[in-house]
C-alpha cells in the first residue's frame, strides 16, 4: 500500500478514533495515533500483510512546549519511523501525551529496537514507557537528575558521583556572552 | 662446571684450602653471569622484536636513540627500574611480590643445561632433557600466582588459562622429545647434540627420521603455546583481557615479567636448534680447516646462528598470525598434538627396531 | 631550581656549587643518564575515547611512527608512563579518567590531545561534557586541533622527553626523603 | 557435589577497555569463560549534539555531524546536509552529487578499513591493522588535498560542496582505484583467509536475518545476515542511481549465515565495490556549479523530514522537526550502531569472552554513533 494518505484511510477505518489527525504540510507527512491504540495500531502495522512495517528506524521524543501554535503544542511526543523492507516505503506517526502524564505503552516485543529506542527517549525526554522491561537510563549517568532535552532543562551547577569520588563545577557561562559583558565593561 | 672448579684449584693452590667457600664463590658469579646473559639475551630480543615488527608493519621501529636504535631496551630497563612499585590494596602481597621472580626462575634455571658450545655448557647434567622439560614450567606457577594475587578478574582469567593451557601442552612437548631422546640414547643435552655430529644438515635429528620430523613441529607448536607466543598468547590477550595475568603489575616487577618472556623465547628457539637442529655442530662440518681454538668459536656461532634464525620465525609467526580461541587451544592440543607425539613415538621405536 | 639553594647561600654560582660539593656532579651526571633513559622509553596508554582516537592510531602506526622514538603503547595503565587523552571526556567518564590516572605508577605525564580534552572544544555548550580535563587531572602538555595531525602529537611526545630530561630525578628523591 | 558447584560472576569490561572501540562498558555476567549475559553501558560519549544543535543555525550544524561518525564524518555530514535540503526543497547542482558521491565512497573504504583492521587486532593479529593505516593515509592525502582535513572535513554544504575540487584530483583518484585493489589482495592473503581467523569467526555470533529486521540493524551487520538491503540501491538518493555496482551479502561461506565472518567479508567486499563507484563516478563527472543558490538566512517550513545515507555503519538517518525559525526545533540522529549495540544481549549469550571481543568488533560500532 503506497502513499501516507491510502495509509492513513486505511488505518481510519479499521481503528477509527484510535488515529488522530493527518499533518499533510509536513515535507514527510505523518499522522498521530492515540497512545491507548498503540499497541494495536503498531501490531497491524507489522502483521497485516498489506502493510508490512517490519522494520522500525527511529523512536523520537519531541518535547512540542515552544513549537508554533498548534493544536498539540505543550505536549510530548514519541515520533516513530518505520521503514517497509520490500519497497523502502518510509511511514511516520506520532503518539502525544500530556507532560503531566508522559506514559506511551511500549512496544518493544513488538519491535525488538524499540527498547533502546524508548530507553533513549525516557532518558532524554522523559517519557515513561509502560511495559517496558528496563526502563533506566542509557546515555546519562543513572544519578542524573533532569531530561535534558526538554526545553525548559536548566543545566546542574556541579557534577558529582555518587560516592563523591568526582565533583566538578559543571556551570559555566557561555564564552560568548561573557566576552560580551567584558567588552561593555 | 667442574672442570672450571678443578681448574681454578689447580691453578691456584692457596684455594684448595677453602674448597667450600671457592665453589660458593664460583656459584654466585656464575650465576650472576647467567643472569646477566639471560637480561642481555631478553633485551636484545625485545629490540629485535621491535625491529622486525616494525619492517613486518612497514614501520621504522626504534631507530632514533643511538647505535641504530640498540639501545633501546637499555633505557627501557632503566625506565622500568625507575618506575613506581605499585602494589595495590587487595592483593595477597607475599604471592604478588613472589611471582615475577618465580615467573623468571623458569626461564633462568633452563639456562643450566643449555649446551652453547662442546665445552660451554654450565652443568651436562645427565638428566638435562628431563631438567628442562622439568623446569621450565616453573614459569606458570609465577604466571599463576600473579593472576591469583593479582585481584584482579582479568588477570585471574589470565593465571587460569595459563595454567590449563601449560598443563595440556606439556605433554605433546614432552612426547616429542622422547623420540629424539630414544635415538640418541640419553638424556644429556650434551650426548643428544654429539648424537648429531655430521658436516651437513641431513645429520640432525630432525632429518634422521621422518617420525621425528613430525616431532619437530609437535615440539615447536608446544614450545609457542607453552611460552605464550601469539598465536597461542591467550593468558595475557591484550584485546581479551587487557593485559591479562600482568594487569596490575608496574615498574620492576613487569621488567621481572618481561624479562622472562623474552629469555623463553630464546629457550624455545635454543632447544629447538639443540633437540632437532644440530645444536652446536659446526655449520658446514669442520671442511673449512680452521685452527683449534676458532672451533669452538665457530660452533658457538653456528649454535646462535640457528637460534636467530628460529627467534625470527617465532618473532614472524607473532607478528601476523591472529589468536585463537581457548577451546580451539585445547583441542589443538588434546585431539591433534597428543595423538600425533604418541604416534611418532611409537612410529620411531619401530624403526629402530627394524 | 629552589630545592637546590640553602637559605642566604643563593648567590654563589651554580657551577661553584657544583665545583665544591663532588657528589652533587656525580648526581647530576648519573641523574642525566636516568633522564636518557626514562625520556627514550616512554610509553603511552591507549586511551582513545572520541575522533582524536583515530589521529591517536595514526601516531603508532606506518607514517608517524611512534617506536621511532621508543614510544610504545600500553593497554593497562600500571605500565605506561603517559596518558594521552585522545578525545572528549563526559561527566560519566570523568571519574574514570581520574582513576587511570591514578593507576599509574609515578613518574607519570599527560597530554591533553585535542580541542575536546582541552577545554571542550565545540561540545562546550554541552550539558553533559567536561570542559577541559584540567578539572580533574593534572596536564603536562596541551595540544591543539579539532584533531591534531598526528605529527602534531609527535611533537607533543618530544616535548615530554625535554621535559623529563629536565628533571632532576634523584634529587627529588632525595628531598622526599629528606622532608 | 558441592565441590563441583561453579559460580557465575560479573566481569566489568570497559569503559577502558582495548577492545571497546573507544568508550563501551559490558557487564558480563559468566561462568568462568562462557558468558550468560551481557549488559553493554553506553553513553560514556554521550555529548549531546542533540541539544546543541538547537542552538545553532541549520549550517553551523554541519561540523557536529563529522564528530558524529570520526571514521565516515563525509558521510554523516552529507546526510545532514540531505535532510536539509529534502526539508527546504532545494536542488544540488549534479557536479556536487558527483563529487560527494566519490568523496563518500572513498570514505566507506578508509571507515571500513580501520573496521577490518581494528577487528583484525581484536582478534590478536596487530599487522594488519597497521597494514590498514598505511591505505588509509593514501586516502588521508586526497581528503587532505580537497577538504584541508584529514578526519573532520566540513565539507558539505546545504546546497552542494564547500568548493570545487583542486587540480590533480582526478589523477590522484584515479591512481588510487588503481593502487588500491592489489594492497586489498594482499590484506585479504594477510589475514582474511588466515585458517585461525576462519576458525575465530565461523559460526561465532549468529545473527538469524529475522533477528537482524527486528533488532533494526542497518548497513553491513544487517546485509551481513543474508539481507540485500542498501539505501544506495533501495532508496536511491543522490546519483546513485546512475552507477552499476553490487550489494554484497552475507552468504554464510564460511559456517552459519550472519556469523561474524559474514559480516567481516561483507566490509571486504564493499571495498571493492566502492572502488567500482568511485572509477564510474570520476568518468561521468559533469561540469558546473558545485553550490545551489541558497539563502543566507534559512526559514524552512514547518514540519518533519526523515533523510539517511547509507553510511559505512549502516543507515545514518537524521530527524528534523522545524518549527519555521532558523534553528531546528529537534534534531534526532538515528544510527547504525545503535541499532548493533543494542543486539549484542541477545546474541552473545553462550558465546566466550574471547568470542564477544569478535562480536563487538563483527558489529563495528563507535562511540560517538551509539551516544552522539
Amino acid at each position: 500500500m503506497e502513499g501516507i494518505e491510502n495509509i492513513y484511510t486505511y488505518l481510519k477505518g479499521k481503528f477509527g478514533e484510535g488515529i488522530g489527525i493527518l499533518d499533510k504540510e509536513s515535507r514527510d507527512p505523518w499522522f498521530e495515533v492515540k497512545r491507548e491504540n498503540l499497541r494495536e495500531v503498531a501490531t497491524f502495522l507489522r502483521d497485516d500483510p498489506e502493510l508490512g512495517f517490519t522494520y522500525l528506524v527511529a523512536i523520537t521524543g519531541v518535547d512540542y512546549s515552544k513549537f508554533v501554535d498548534v493544536d498539540y503544542k505543550g505536549k510530548l511526543c514519541a515520533t516513530y519511523i518505520l521503514y517497509r523492507l520490500r519497497d523502502s516505503h518510509q511511514l511516520i506517526f506520532k503518539v502525544f501525551v500530556e507532560k503531566e502524564d508522559p506514559v506511551i505503552p511500549s512496544v518493544w516485543d513488538i519491535w525488538r529496537a524499540a527498547e533502546w529506542h524508548e530507553r533513549e527517549a525516557f532518558d532524554l525526554v522523559g517519557i515513561k514507557f509502560e511495559g517496558h522491561p528496563d526502563l533506566r537510563r542509557i546515555l546519562l549517568p543513572p544519578e542524573w537528575e533532569g531530561h535534558p532535552l526538554l526545553k525548559d532543562y536548566k543545566e546542574p551547577e556541579e557534577y558529582r558521583t555518587p560516592d563523591g569520588y568526582l565533583v566538578v563545577k559543571t556551570h559555566r557561562p557561555d564564552p560568548l556572552r561573557e566576552n560580551n559583558e567584558s567588552d561593555q565593561k | 662446571m667442574l672442570q672450571l672448579f678443578n681448574w681454578l684449584i689447580k691453578t691456584f693452590p692457596s684455594l684448595a684450602s677453602h674448597q667450600e667457600l671457592t665453589a660458593f664463590v664460583l656459584f654466585i658469579i656464575l650465576g650472576l653471569l647467567v643472569l646477566t646473559f639471560a637480561a642481555v639475551v631478553a633485551g636484545s630480543l625485545t629490540y629485535f622484536e621491535r625491529k622486525v615488527a616494525a619492517r613486518i608493519q612497514s614501520r621504522m621501529g626504534p631507530i632514533e636513540i643511538g647505535l641504530g636504535g640498540y639501545i633501546q631496551w637499555v633505557a627501557d630497563a632503566i625506565k622500568l627500574l625507575l618506575k613506581e612499585d605499585i602494589i595495590p590494596e587487595n592483593v595477597d602481597k607475599i604471592l604478588f611480590r613472589l611471582a615475577p621472580y618465580f615467573a623468571f626462575l623458569g626461564a633462568g634455571l633452563t639456562y643450566l643445561v643449555l649446551p652453547f658450545s662442546e665445552k660451554l655448557i654450565l652443568a651436562d647434567l645427565n638428566v638435562g632433557v628431563l631438567y628442562f622439560l622439568a623446569v621450565s614450567s616453573i614459569t606458570v606457577i609465577g604466571i599463576l600466582m600473579a593472576g591469583w594475587a593479582s585481584y584482579n578478574k582479568w588477570s585471574l582469567i589470565g593465571g587460569i588459562r595459563s595454567a590449563a593451557q601449560i598443563v595440556s601442552y606439556e605433554i605433546p612437548s614432552a612426547l616429542a622429545v622422547l623420540p629424539v631422546v630414544l635415538y640418541a640414547g640419553s638424556l644429556s643435552t650434551q650426548d643428544v647434540v654429539r648424537a648429531q655430529a655430521g658436516w651437513a644438515g641431513f645429520h640432525w635429528m630432525i632429518f634422521q627420521n621422518p617420525f621425528i620430523f613430525i616431532s619437530f613441529f609437535v615440539f615447536f607448536i608446544s614450545m609457542l603455546a607453552e611460552n605464550n607466543r601469539i598465536p597461542f598468547d591467550l593468558p595475557e590477550a591484550e584485546s581479551e583481557l587487557v593485559a591479562g595475568y600482568n594487569t596490575e603489575y608496574s615498574g620492576m616487577r613487569f621488567a621481572m615479567f618481561f624479562l622472562a618472556e623474552y629469555s623463553n623465547v630464546f629457550i624455545l628457539s635454543a632447544f629447538a636448534v639443540t633437540l632437532f637442529l644440530g645444536g652446536w655442530q659446526p655449520l658446514f662440518g669442520l671442511s673449512l680447516k680452521i685452527p683449534g681454538t676458532a672451533v669452538d668459536l665457530w660452533k658457538l656461532f653456528s649454535f646462535f646462528f640457528k637460534t636467530s634464525i628460529m627467534v625470527f620465525l617465532v618473532l614472524t609467526i607473532r607478528w601476523t598470525l591472529p589468536r585463537v580461541r581457548i577451546d580451539q587451544l585445547m583441542g589443538l592440543c588434546w585431539k591433534y598434538l597428543v595423538p600425533i607425539a604418541f604416534f611418532d613415538l611409537f612410529g620411531v621405536m619401530f624403526w629402530m627396531v627394524l | 631550581m629552589a630545592g637546590r639553594y640553602k637559605e642566604g647561600v643563593e648567590n654563589i654560582p651554580i657551577e661553584q656549587i657544583a665545583d665544591a660539593l663532588f657528589p652533587e656532579v656525580i648526581l647530576t651526571t648519573v641523574d642525566d643518564f636516568l633522564n636518557w633513559g626514562r625520556s627514550w622509553s616512554v610509553w603511552y596508554l591507549l586511551f582513545a575515547t572520541a575522533c582524536c582516537g583515530i589521529e591517536l592510531m595514526q601516531f603508532g602506526g606506518p607514517r608517524t611512527d611512534a617506536d621511532r622514538i621508543g614510544s610504545v603503547f600500553r593497554a593497562t595503565p600500571r605500565q605506561a608512563d603517559l596518558m594521552i587523552v585522545a578525545g572528549t571526556i563526559t561527566y560519566k567518564m570523568a571519574s574514570r579518567v581520574k582513576l587511570l590516572y591514578e593507576q599509574m605508577a609515578e613518574p607519570k605525564y599527560v597530554i591533553s590531545m585535542g580541542a575536546c580534552a582541552n577545554c571542550g572544544g565545540p561540545f562546550w555548550y554541552s550539558y553533559s561534557v567536561l570542559r577541559g580535563i584540567d578539572k580533574v587531572i593534572p596536564v603536562d602538555f596541551y595540544i591543539a586541533g579539532c584533531p591534531p595531525r598526528p605529527e602534531a602529537l609527535l611533537q607533543g611526545v618530544i616535548e615530554v622527553q625535554k621535559k623529563i630530561k629536565k628533571e632532576k630525578y634523584l634529587r627529588a628523591k632525595k628531598s622526599e626523603a629528606g622532608g | 557435589m558441592s565441590l563441583t558447584r561453579s559460580e557465575e560472576w560479573y566481569l566489568n569490561m570497559g569503559p577502558h577497555h582495548p577492545s571497546t572501540h573507544g568508550v563501551l562498558r559490558f557487564v558480563v555476567k559468566s561462568d568462568g569463560e562462557v558468558i550468560d549475559e551481557v549488559k553493554p553501558d553506553i553513553g560514556f560519549l554521550h555529548r549531546g549534539i542533540e541539544k546543541i544543535a538547537e542552538r545553532l543555525e541549520y549550517n553551523q550544524i554541519i561540523p557536529y555531524y563529522d564528530r558524529v561518525d570520526y571514521l565516515a564524518a563525509f558521510n554523516a555530514s552529507w546526510s545532514y546536509v540531505m535532510a536539509v535540503e529534502k526539508l527546504l526543497g532545494i536542488e544540488v547542482p549534479p557536479r556536487a552529487e558527483y563529487i560527494r558521491v566519490i568523496l563518500g565512497e572513498l570514505n566507506r573504504i578508509i571507515s571500513h578499513l580501520i573496521s577490518v583492521g581494528s577487528f583484525a587486532l581484536d582478534m590478536g593479529a596487530v599487522t594488519p591493522f597497521t597494514w590498514a593505516i598505511r591505505e588509509r593515509e593514501v586516502v588521508n592525502d586526497i581528503f587532505e588535498m580537497v577538504t584541508g582535513s584529514r578526519l573532520t572535513y566540513n565539507f558539505p554544504r546545504i546546497g552542494g560542496v564547500y568548493q570545487d575540487v583542486p587540480e590533480g584530483f582526478r589523477e590522484k583518484v584515479l591512481q588510487f582505484c588503481e593502487y588500491f585493489p592489489p594492497k586489498l589482495k594482499e590484506f585479504n592473503d594477510l589475514i582474511t583467509y588466515q585458517k585461525i581467523f576462519i576458525h575465530r569467526l565461523a559460526n561465532v555470533a549468529v545473527i538469524t536475518p529475522e533477528q537482524a529486521i527486528a533488532f533494526g540493524l542497518t548497513g553491513p551487520n544487517l546485509r551481513g545476515s543474508g539481507i540485500k538491503y542498501d539505501l544506495r540501491k533501495n532508496r536511491p538518493y543522490s546519483v546513485y542511481s546512475e552507477f552499476e555496482f553490487d550489494i554484497p551479502v552475507g552468504t554464510g561461506e564460511a559456517g552459519t549465515l550472519g556469523d561474524a565472518y559474514d559480516r567481516y567479508m561483507v566490509r571486504i567486499r564493499e571495498m571493492e565495490e566502492s572502488c567500482k563507484i568511485i572509477k564510474q563516478a570520476i568518468e561521468k563527472m559533469p561540469d558546473g556549479p558545485v553550490r545551489a543558490k541558497v539563502p543566507r538566512k534559512l526559514k524552512p517550513p514547518v514540519g518533519d523530514v526523515y533523510a539517511a545515507t547509507e553510511a559505512p555503519r549502516g543507515e545514518l538517518g537524521v530527524h528534523l522537526i522545524s518549527d519555521g525559525s532558523s534553528r531546528p526545533y529537534r534534531m534526532k540522529i538515528r544510527t547504525g550502531s545503535f541499532a548493533a549495540m543494542s543486539i549484542v544481549n541477545e546474541v552473545s549469550h553462550g558465546l566466550m569472552i574471547a568470542d564477544l571481543v569478535a562480536l563487538i568488533g563483527s558489529l563495528d560500532v563507535i562511540a560517538p554513533e551509539i551516544d552522539r
